[in-house]
């Protein structure tokens, strides 16, 4: 839960980039970890974790040890990742079919999760599979999995949305994707942590970029605790 | 017993109208592709297809909901950027959708094949896709309970089948194929090479043969051509 | 359903010992078939089984493809069938761990399970687990799993208890195993088949060993139809 | 992550008096008799053993309940011709007995190890062991509804364990191994090998490292000395 990482220190001046916060994820994540990293922006994250971290990477559709996008001639059409990008092999992968793949991640095996998302509560609430939008052709696929599944579920996104509104709420609008599931959202504007207490869950604002705390804070219309 | 037929069209000449068809693959790896073209010149139709996609590009899955002969998908992720078919068979309301957390339905094929009449999965709890369903708490957890998802016929793809049916799958296209080879009345397997009985390991068998009723082999050569065309 | 076998008409003069019912049932058992057989008793029908007709062995500790008993050098302490007596692997042998080994049995992918019983009731209903003797030590192992599992479930047992009632029974008076899962009944003094219809399951003799059909039927306390 | 250690003892360190306990193996085959030892010699009591049986002869478990160590067996075959320690230890009542069927057994751990809440199993319905459980009729069958079995700790024994964990088993020793290896908190394995990262292939890994806590290896003539002997 340490904020002490140079990456996110030196980048206190301004909001975070994408590929910023793709590094202050990764240098959150503890070494050794088994981790399942999202499609979209959440793929980026595997760019800047080191080798000394030991970070095992698991992709849904069946695999332990994944390794970085596979280009060329290493382009294999059975070797993919969950956004059916394909991927590479790393030594000490394993495969395994979709009801084991679902069962270790159901089962609470992997210890970080970091997903997308268009809202997220105060109460730690996942909205990232639908807008609800009537029209749309609804799709799942792993998302409401991923989101009860991990130790611990990262978001990232960013905070606010085109028209200016935060997108942690009170409660979200969006159709939900799992209850009481996000334990830190990772946003361009600051790091939240969505911690458990006797009474519920309270949100932390760990540290803000590019807006000074106790003004970041007076953008919500919750209480937002500033970590000490 | 495992039966051994020479063409994709005999391999699936056994699947009938308004059958429920469970059909392996994500996205196109370990999709069956030769035993989809065979269904498409079948004639067969008024199927209900269980797959974790919809189809993609003009290819397999996409095909047989083009020609619209699938009457209803049971699938996690039918939205793609190429899944075109779907999306106007859908839109135009001539095909049924049954949205299923991917995780669940690997778990009620899971089930389905294990003999498991209901199950209690945290997956879903509190969501839209929950709906209607029974849901419980267990030792302050919620879960929702699941039933099975059966087929009349698996279509699956394998690297290698031996001759009694042992199956052993090529890196991410395992995925749905071992669950729906057991969640199947018949299950039918397209393989690149047919090996002896006693040249697959034992310890290595991923689908033991008991859930493998036919078996099509197309030769290594033609499959390794068409993957390199592919990627 | 056929009785047209040569060992059993052969065997019509006198009650079959217990390795003619081992011959007998094995003669039964259709080609291709994927079976289980259980301790004791069935165990020597393997014994009877030939090669044309390519029966694979199921054996519930996690593995198919099961051959003859193992001796002498063969013997390997981690190749050992369910009664754990050292066994042997043939060609297409698969091993596989315990969920997924009962889940093939549950999940009714075994042609046949042949077990031993105490007693079977009309209605199928199999005791064969305890005595139900309040000192004894209960074991129940992968019984009842057993009965519910198979496509079709033989039994071999002697017909009479050494009181001389027969153990096929109206009810079950030891601890059932399974209820209604029971298709055939091979005995020393004949075969039953507990055949399922509108209205309830009816008890057939298939043949008889040793003893006129009238007469067998004669020693129940409830119909017994004679096959015609 | 998977730490290694040099010897048994220091394996099953973790474990404390009155944790649930995964025991693998189907009789001896599988059983990790020198991990048992090293729990013997910890001096760990008050345990709750999960195991298909309840020790053989004057080894492994059996000692362990001789020396009063457990409080609590869950099993499905406790009787065996040389299970005279828990026949007496059962006798005396100084040890309690859940019984539950074989497959219950391993589909209850594979639960606990698949985040499945509770499920509707066919085994047992209408029998003294489904007393007092809840039962349902779903699509003409009856079920009883089973719950997970979670261990603090497993105990198990593999073939070979490479630098990330990655299990394969030999036979049917593999029997409880998998399961169990999933639905502990901690896992401890013994293997007669370590090999080096990529030397198991991916296709054959059995139990992938993320469910194995704690390796510790015995060296592969020792392992084969003994299994001649036991033989």
């Amino acid at each position: 839960m340490s904020s002490q990482n140079s990456t996110a220190s030196q980048m206190g001046q301004q909001p975070l980039s994408r590929e910023d916060l793709a590094k202050l994820v990764a240098a959150d994540i503890a070494p050794g970890s088994y981790v399942n990293l999202g499609i979209g922006q959440p793929t980026k994250v595997s760019d800047y974790l080191t080798p000394e971290q030991q970070v095992t990477l698991h992709t849904e559709n069946g695999m332990l040890g994944m390794g970085p996008q596979a280009h060329g001639e290493d382009i294999d059409e059975e070797l993919i990742n969950a956004g059916k990008i394909p991927v590479t092999e790393l030594p000490g992968a394993s495969y395994f079919h979709h009801a084991d793949s679902f069962a270790m991640m159901r089962g609470g095996h992997l210890d970080v999760c970091v997903l997308g998302a268009f809202q997220v509560s105060t109460g730690g609430d996942l909205a990232n599979w639908s807008t609800g939008a009537p029209d749309a052709i609804p799709a799942v696929g792993g998302a409401m999995d991923l989101a009860i599944g991990a130790k611990e579920v990262f978001v990232m996104m960013s905070l606010f949305a085109k028209d200016g509104t935060p997108k942690i709420v009170a409660d979200c609008s969006y159709p939900v994707t799992g209850l009481g599931c996000v334990s830190r959202v990772y946003t361009d504007h600051g790091v939240f942590l969505i911690e458990a207490r006797d009474g519920g869950p309270r949100l932390v604002l760990r540290e803000a970029y590019g807006i000074a705390p106790e003004e970041l804070v007076k953008r919500f219309d919750f209480p937002v605790v500033i970590a000490g | 017993m495992t039966e051994f037929v020479d063409t994709a069209a005999e391999a699936v000449a056994g699947v009938r109208d308004g059958a429920t068809v469970l059909l392996g693959g994500f996205g196109n790896a370990g999709q069956p592709m030769e035993l989809i073209d065979a269904l498409l010149d079948s004639g067969t139709t008024d199927l209900t297809v269980v797959s974790n996609n919809a189809g993609q590009g003009d290819r397999g899955l996409a095909l047989l909901i083009k020609e619209r002969r699938v009457r209803k998908v049971i699938c996690s992720f039918p939205r793609q950027s190429d899944s075109w078919h779907f999306d106007a068979a859908y839109r135009a309301g001539e095909l049924e959708l049954e949205l299923v957390p991917q995780g669940n339905l690997a778990e009620r094929l899971r089930a389905a094949g294990a003999g498991i009449g209901a199950f209690f999965t945290p997956t879903g709890y509190g969501t839209s896709l929950a709906e209607g369903k029974e849901t419980r708490e267990i030792e302050g957890r919620n879960y929702v309970l699941e039933h099975p998802i059966r087929g009349d016929v698996a279509l699956i793809k394998a690297l290698k089948a031996d001759d009694v049916g042992n199956l052993v799958f090529r890196k991410t296209a395992r995925n749905f194929g071992p669950v729906m080879a057991a969640a199947a009345s018949h299950t039918v397997v397209q393989v690149a090479e047919l090996v002896p009985s006693g040249s697959l390991d034992p310890e290595n068998v991923v689908t033991p043969g008991i859930y493998v009723d036919t078996v099509t082999a197309l030769t290594p050569r033609t499959s390794q051509t068409q993957e390199v065309k592919e990627a």
